[in-house]
């Protein structure tokens, strides 16, 4: 039995479906991250476990007790808010033990955990602050504390570091991570940042409109996208999502992308999925990462099925530890991905290879996978 | 803050068109700070004339020998109607019936925000603006039926006089008046409040639900300590529009030992026939006036404050 | 970290659902609307209540006190005949076309008063502080205070005029007061006294509210003083117009003390607006009825104008 | 602070009420009487209660020459707190008393013989169908002349006896450079002084038929029209400041000689008293010229209301000693008018007191006391007042003609029946 369950969970407003039937399950001590664009369910995801919103249909349990009728102070959770919501009239230490306060613990013990957790988040010397006294930084730790000295069974994060500037991002993520790795708690997060849901998960959701688009390890929803949706919102550089058509060559199937003024590349499938034998001769989406569509030399070595062809490259891009090329396939920009010291110049026609082990493709009319 | 740049700084002429400007500027900022200051000036130099020189000098002319006779005869000598003990026993009417009618007013007004923009249900919006709508009824046009209604609550204040030996206050002229100005109030602090509530972050009522405040404690602990500004900004306009009011105080409250400072100066100042002594007419108006100045020009720079904070929005 | 999971508060124990819970909680959601009943219900009552009850009252024949037998709606026809009644004028005649020339400069002189004041005194001024105050204070004083000094200001024989024919201008005439086509103006200038200073305060609270950087990029964009407030500051301060105009509206609907402590209600009757002509029917003239309907169509004309508006306000922001 | 302060004040009135479990030795009294000289006068009756041990519970509302009070009058009727007796004129007193809310001082006023000292013209407002219902304080009347004695005898002036001596008059001053005439231009002030006009002009029989008959005939006749056109030439000979002036700053005009004459009921006697000014020897009284002989008159009542019990006993002795000689005459040499009874002797009363005493018996006995239409004893507020909105729109010019001015009167008299 996992430790967070999430079944059949619907929420309406009036008329408008704003969950559509959720399922997720998180195991104790996991990470699960909810992302998808704005707009798509998540934070009201968050805020329905929260206990901060009804929920309409279905029933959300922890550690085997439905929480669904709960206040959410009854639900022995924590949250920790995009703005970080800390209470302008109070010091930190007050913000940090308000909580306690209100369960009427007494005020030494109140003063230990509020010591405990000070050193721990390193903001001691910030107590007798308020809020509007602090940097960012600073402010998104005292909003970590004070979830922190609850010691709650479920964290609660809401897009903690949207607000924070790039480089304190990385540092409080890695905290955060940390936090993680050293606390065990279990932690449920909200992102709309794909980084920060890779680099953080245990589970990722992926969602849209109301829905779970998928649900996985990040490893499975990096590698093995069930739609094309998922397949765009994740990875950066985003994933190059090419029409092309199924041809055979006698041997095994072929994908075909049209060129501008070109003749069109067709690319030997060696091991392609069973589904694609319905697609030949028809349209489809074929899918592959910037990092597997590099310059050869800088090709994975034992990747089983590498393809190459040449491309017309438009534009380059150095971005320090890699370099981009992008070039036009089926009448679309495509990006490659390639070691920093490729020599290739824009306006040229260069060979790049294909790891079609890494390909993906796609039914451009339910938008699924084919597998 | 806007302080948008001063034409001078862009103009290329230097310092001379930038002197003029100013000159401009501050003198068109002191020729109405005359405009608005001449009524109070009027009554503040007749204040402190003898009769003589009212009628036979310019109403603008200082005092040539200012007394302060019309100012003491109006602070405690003044008659309204044949009660003659000055304005000073009239202050205290106001004061009883003031504190409580703006401390009420103004934390229903903040509650019902509060409800307004943090507990929103279904028909909130509808409630808010049948609220705000009116505070647009004419006062005259509810003179009557309220006293009808204050006349009831009256009457049961005997029969709980007759049974438990207290009226609690049913009947009280005083607690009518503040019945009364807090009905007609909620609707003025309510809007100011949930203007100022609605830009209030949500987030901030969500984690101390998650800490465990209940309604009340949210609204004690987070709500209120963070809405100076608003209080203030409500606190004076309520202030000001019932210790002004008159009508419901001469119809509810005109007898003499509860009848408020604006009563007793209309029966000082309206007198019918008799002679007029303006003199003291003047002093003590500037007395019934002077807890609202007050007010005004001492919490006047956290007026504007507070108005920026959020009243003046939608 | 470890550390703290070791403190482990120990909570309340609140955790377990105990039976009564839901009840409790039940009331719990039943709060914040059980709050708000008291001043929704008085609101219910004593405003709207009694509108019911002016508009009962103005269908039936009430004369000194209100008589409860319906006779139609001859207190409408009254007020409709006077409508056309403009010479001589009739007092319904005077107060409505005083509304609309009262209400359209009071209002419209009071916005453009304020935001003058605003915008000079928001230009890095040296004595703001006395300044503000001195603006501000009119709102605090009602007119049964300066209502006399005004009259006597006004007065050609007391006041300005006089003043000025001491001071040796002495073909200088300001006497309308005394003249039943000017009367009205007087009413204006003292409204604006009393009014512009809060509506001051009211834009300059919005100035300060705008974000400097805008402005910033306006002067880089080469816009003159005049431009920039043309066409960058007052439009951002529409919502401010707005509020402004509401309690503007809300103002001019209820001036009455203002009508009667300047003039008696002027020459002939020339300067009442419709609250002294409810008044007067009410209270002084014994024809309740009429006073009624007068007050309920005052009532339908704030209500088409501010309707629309507030309708337009709320909504615009749903969650 | 605010829980001590509603207990504080629940206390106040339980312990108010406590005190009531008897006869309430206290009289509650509503009235607009808040200037000097009235208030002086007023209290005199306060100690004529308290020698009896009655306390005074002052309620006093300034404003509109009564509007205020009656506005919280009709307040503290609707909430059912009556007062025990409250200043009231003419037709609101049987307004009221037709509304059930009055009390019954029938046996009182039988004991004390008001029913035979108390003019007819007056019982028609103090009795309602054949009880008493009010205490008539003091008899008004408005067609008097005031004149600065000083400026009459430079001009070289008489008593003008005709309307149109009265304008010669007028014209003299004018040559003398004075204001000829002091008017207040407030409606009220100036129907006041057509009241006078209508009668100088029409007669006693056709002021009565017009003005308190409200006779249709009478009011569009052409003396009707003339009447108007009276009061226009009267109009020209007032200064270009007398639109919206109080009725005291008109008198002060003419007690400082400004001005040589005001048009204005006897309450004006009361400023030149106040300004220490003697009849005879610094100004004049004289009825408005062609009106010798007829009082238009107005009174000061206190009506009576219907009272619990327990504050019966206080209320009739209010009413006994308003309608005592003593204090008939001691309040009426105060304020300027003359007492409500006709058998006050006239001993404490200066020269022109004592000719409205023996004017207003005279009047009573000969028929020609009349009701003045322009302060509420003519006919019921609303014709009253609709009255007051034509003679001053005729006035300020909003009505052009008399023959305009004739036609909305009827019409607007018609309007308020």
């Amino acid at each position: 039995m996992a430790f967070l369950e999430i079944d059949g969970l619907k929420k309406r407003f009036g008329a408008v479906e704003i969950l559509k039937g959720i399922d997720l399950d998180l195991e104790k001590g996991g990470f699960l991250v909810l992302v998808g664009p704005s707009g798509c369910g998540k934070s009201t995801l968050l805020n329905t476990i929260a206990g901060l919103e009804t929920i309409t249909e279905g029933e959300i349990r922890v550690d085997g007790r439905t929480i669904n009728d709960l206040h959410p102070s009854k639900r022995d959770i924590a949250m920790v808010f995009q703005s970080y919501a800390l209470y302008p009239n109070m010091t930190v230490a007050g913000n940090i033990a308000f909580g306690m306060e209100m369960r009427g613990v007494p005020a030494g013990e109140r003063q230990k955990a509020i010591d405990k957790v000070a050193k721990v988040l390193q903001i001691g010397h910030l107590l007798k602050r308020k809020p509007s006294q602090l940097s960012g930084g600073q402010r998104q730790r005292v909003a970590m504390g004070r979830a922190l000295v609850r010691d709650p069974k479920l964290f609660l994060f809401d897009e903690p570091l949207s607000n924070l500037d790039a480089k304190l991002r990385v540092d409080m993520r890695i905290e955060i991570k940390r936090l993680h790795a050293t606390t065990g708690t279990t932690i449920v997060y909200v992102t709309h940042d794909q980084i920060e849901a890779m680099t953080l998960a245990t589970k990722i959701a992926v969602m849209r409109d109301g829905e779970v688009q998928q649900f996985g390890t990040p490893a499975e929803i990096y590698n093995n996208p069930v739609n094309l949706f998922v397949a765009d919102f994740m990875g950066s550089p985003a994933m190059n999502l090419i029409p092309a058509t199924i041809g055979s060559n006698g041997s095994g199937f072929s994908v075909v992308m049209e060129r501008e003024a070109r003749q069109p590349i067709s690319l030997p499938l060696g091991n392609a999925p069973a589904g694609l034998s319905a697609f030949q001769g028809k349209p489809i989406i074929f899918g592959v990462r910037p990092e597997a569509l590099t310059d050869p030399e800088g090709a994975e070595r034992n990747a089983s099925n590498i393809a190459r062809a040449d491309c017309h490259i438009e534009v380059i891009e150095p971005a320090g530890s890699d370099t981009f090329a992008v070039t036009n396939l089926g009448g679309k920009a495509v990006v490659a991905r390639l070691r920093a010291d490729a020599k290739i110049q824009p306006g040229t026609v260069t060979p790049l290879a294909f790891n079609l082990t890494k390909a993906v493709f796609f039914d451009p009319a339910t938008e699924k996978r084919i597998v | 803050m806007s302080a948008v740049a001063t034409p001078a700084r862009q103009s290329t002429g230097g310092i001379s068109a930038r002197t003029v400007n100013r000159i401009v500027i501050y003198g068109l900022l002191a020729l109405f700070a005359l405009f608005y200051l001449m009524p109070l000036f009027v009554m503040l130099v007749t204040s402190f004339k003898t009769m003589d020189e009212i009628q036979n000098g310019n109403m603008l002319a200082l005092p040539q020998e200012p007394t302060f006779a019309p100012w003491i005869r109006a602070w405690s000598e003044v008659c309204s109607g044949l009660t003659c003990v000055g304005m000073k026993g009239y202050f205290w009417n106001s004061i009883k019936m003031v504190v409580p009618a703006v401390i009420i007013s103004t934390l229903l007004g903040a509650l019902n925000g509060y409800v307004l923009t943090k507990w929103r249900f279904r028909g909130a919006t509808l409630v808010f603006g049948l609220m705000l709508f009116a505070c647009f009824i004419p006062f005259q046009s509810v003179l009557l039926p309220m006293a009808t209604i204050l006349g009831s609550l009256g009457r049961f204040g005997v029969k709980l006089q007759n049974a438990t030996g207290l009226t609690f206050g049913f009947g009280n002229p005083t607690v009518n008046l503040v019945f009364v100005h807090v009905v007609y109030g909620i609707g003025f602090t309510t809007l100011f409040f949930r203007n100022y509530y609605e830009a209030f972050p949500n987030e901030l009522v969500k984690a101390a639900q998650i800490d465990g405040a209940s309604f009340f404690q949210i609204f004690r602990r987070i709500m209120l300590p963070n809405s100076l500004p608003i209080i203030v900004v409500t606190v004076i306009y309520q202030f000001t529009n019932i210790w002004n009011d008159f009508l419901f105080a001469s119809a509810y409250a005109g007898s003499g030992d509860v009848m408020p400072m604006t009563v007793a100066l209309n029966n000082v100042v309206n007198t019918s026939t008799g002679v007029v002594e303006y003199n003291v007419n003047m002093a003590a108006a500037m007395i019934a006036a002077l807890p609202t100045l007050l007010v005004y020009v001492l919490a006047g720079r956290y007026f504007v404050r507070g108005l920026m904070a959020g009243a003046v929005k939608g | 970290m470890s550390t703290v999971a070791e403190t482990s508060i120990t909570l309340t124990p609140e955790h377990d659902a105990r039976p009564g819970a839901t009840v409790r909680s039940r009331l719990q959601d039943a709060l914040p609307k059980l709050v708000l009943a008291p001043s929704f219900a008085a609101t219910i009552v004593f405003v709207y209540g009694f509108i019911l009850w002016t508009i009962y009252l103005s269908f039936t024949n009430s004369k000194t006190f209100p008589s409860y037998a319906i006779t139609g709606p001859r207190a409408y026809q009254r007020l409709w005949r006077w409508t056309f009644e403009s010479d001589p004028p009739s007092s319904w005649y005077t107060s409505i076309t005083n509304m609309g020339i009262f209400g359209f400069l009071y209002i419209s002189i009071c916005l453009a008063l304020g935001l003058f004041l605003a915008i000079l005194l928001d230009q890095k001024i040296r004595g703001e502080g006395v300044l503000r105050p001195i603006y501000l204070y009119p709102m605090a004083l009602s007119f049964i205070v300066t209502g006399v000094a005004w009259k006597w200001f006004l007065d050609p024989g007391l006041g300005l005029e006089q003043t000025l024919h001491q001071w040796g201008w002495t073909s200088f005439h300001f006497d309308w007061i005394k003249n039943k086509d000017f009367v009205i103006y007087t009413v204006v200038i003292a409204g604006v006294w009393q009014a512009s200073g809060f509506i001051m305060a009211m834009f300059l609270a919005g100035l300060r509210g705008i974000d400097g950087e805008i402005l910033k990029a306006a002067q880089i964009d080469g816009a003159t003083t005049f431009q920039l407030y043309r066409r960058i500051v007052i439009p951002l301060l529409r919502p401010i117009f707005l509020s402004a105009l509401i309690v503007l509206a809300h103002l001019a609907i209820k001036s009455y003390d203002l009508v009667v402590a300047l003039t008696s209600g002027g020459p002939g009757g020339s300067a009442w607006l419709p609250s002294n002509f409810m008044y007067e029917y009410t209270f002084k003239r014994n024809e309740m009825a009429v006073g009624s309907a007068s007050a309920v169509i005052m009532l339908m004309t704030i209500t088409a104008i501010i309707v629309p508006y507030l309708y337009s306000e709320l909504r615009e922001k749903p969650r | 602070m605010l829980r001590k302060l509603l207990i504080g004040t629940a206390l106040a009135s339980g312990v108010a009420f406590a005190a009531h479990a008897e006869d309430v030795k206290e009289v509650q009294m509503l009235h607009w009487w808040t200037s000097g000289g009235e208030a002086a006068a007023l209290n005199v009756l306060k100690q004529d209660l308290a020698k009896e041990g009655f306390a005074w519970k002052d309620v006093p509302v300034a404003g509109g020459g009564g509007d205020a009070a009656m506005t919280a009058l009709k307040a503290m009727v609707a909430a059912g707190n009556y007062p025990t007796a409250s200043q009231m004129l003419g037709y609101t007193v049987l307004d009221y008393a037709a509304a059930g809310v009055m009390g019954d001082l029938t046996e009182t006023a039988i004991k004390e013989g008001w029913d035979k000292s108390v003019p007819a013209a007056l019982q028609k407002f103090s009795v309602y169908d054949g009880k008493w219902v009010a205490a008539p304080v003091n008899v008004h009347s408005v067609n008097w002349l005031w004149i600065n004695k000083a400026v009459m005898d430079k001009i070289g002036g008489t008593e003008p006896k005709t309307f149109d001596d009265f304008i010669a008059l007028l014209d003299k001053a004018k040559a003398a450079g004075v204001i000829p005439l002091a008017l207040g231009g407030q409606n009220w002030q100036e129907a006041t002084m057509f009241d006078s006009v209508v009668l100088s002009t029409g007669g006693p029989e056709f002021y009565k038929k017009a003005f308190n008959d409200l006779d249709e005939e009478s009011l569009k006749s052409d003396t009707m029209k003339k009447s108007f056109d009276n009061l226009a030439k009267l109009v020209t000979y007032v200064d270009p400041n007398f639109s919206g002036r109080d009725w005291n700053l008109a008198t002060a005009m003419v007690i400082k000689g400004d001005a040589l004459v005001q048009v204005m009921g006897d309450w004006a006697k009361g400023e030149f008293n106040a300004a220490k000014k003697v009849p005879g020897t610094d100004f004049l009284c004289y009825r408005f010229p062609g009106t010798d002989g007829s009082v238009v008159y107005n009174s000061d009542m206190f009506g009576m209301f219907n009272v619990p019990e327990d504050r019966k006993a206080a209320q009739i002795a209010l009413a006994t000693a308003t309608l005592s000689k003593s204090f008939q005459s001691a309040f009426n040499v105060v304020k300027g008018s003359v007492p409500a009874r006709t058998d006050v002797p006239d001993t404490d009363f200066d020269a022109c007191g004592k000719k409205g005493m023996a004017d207003l018996k005279a009047a009573n006995e000969g028929g020609t006391l009349f009701g003045s239409l322009a302060q509420g004893y003519g006919a019921p507020p609303a014709v009253a007042n609709a009255y007051k909105d034509v003679v001053s729109k005729f006035v300020h010019g909003q009505i052009k003609t008399s023959d305009e001015a004739v036609t909305q009167l009827v019409s607007a008299i018609e309007d308020a029946k």
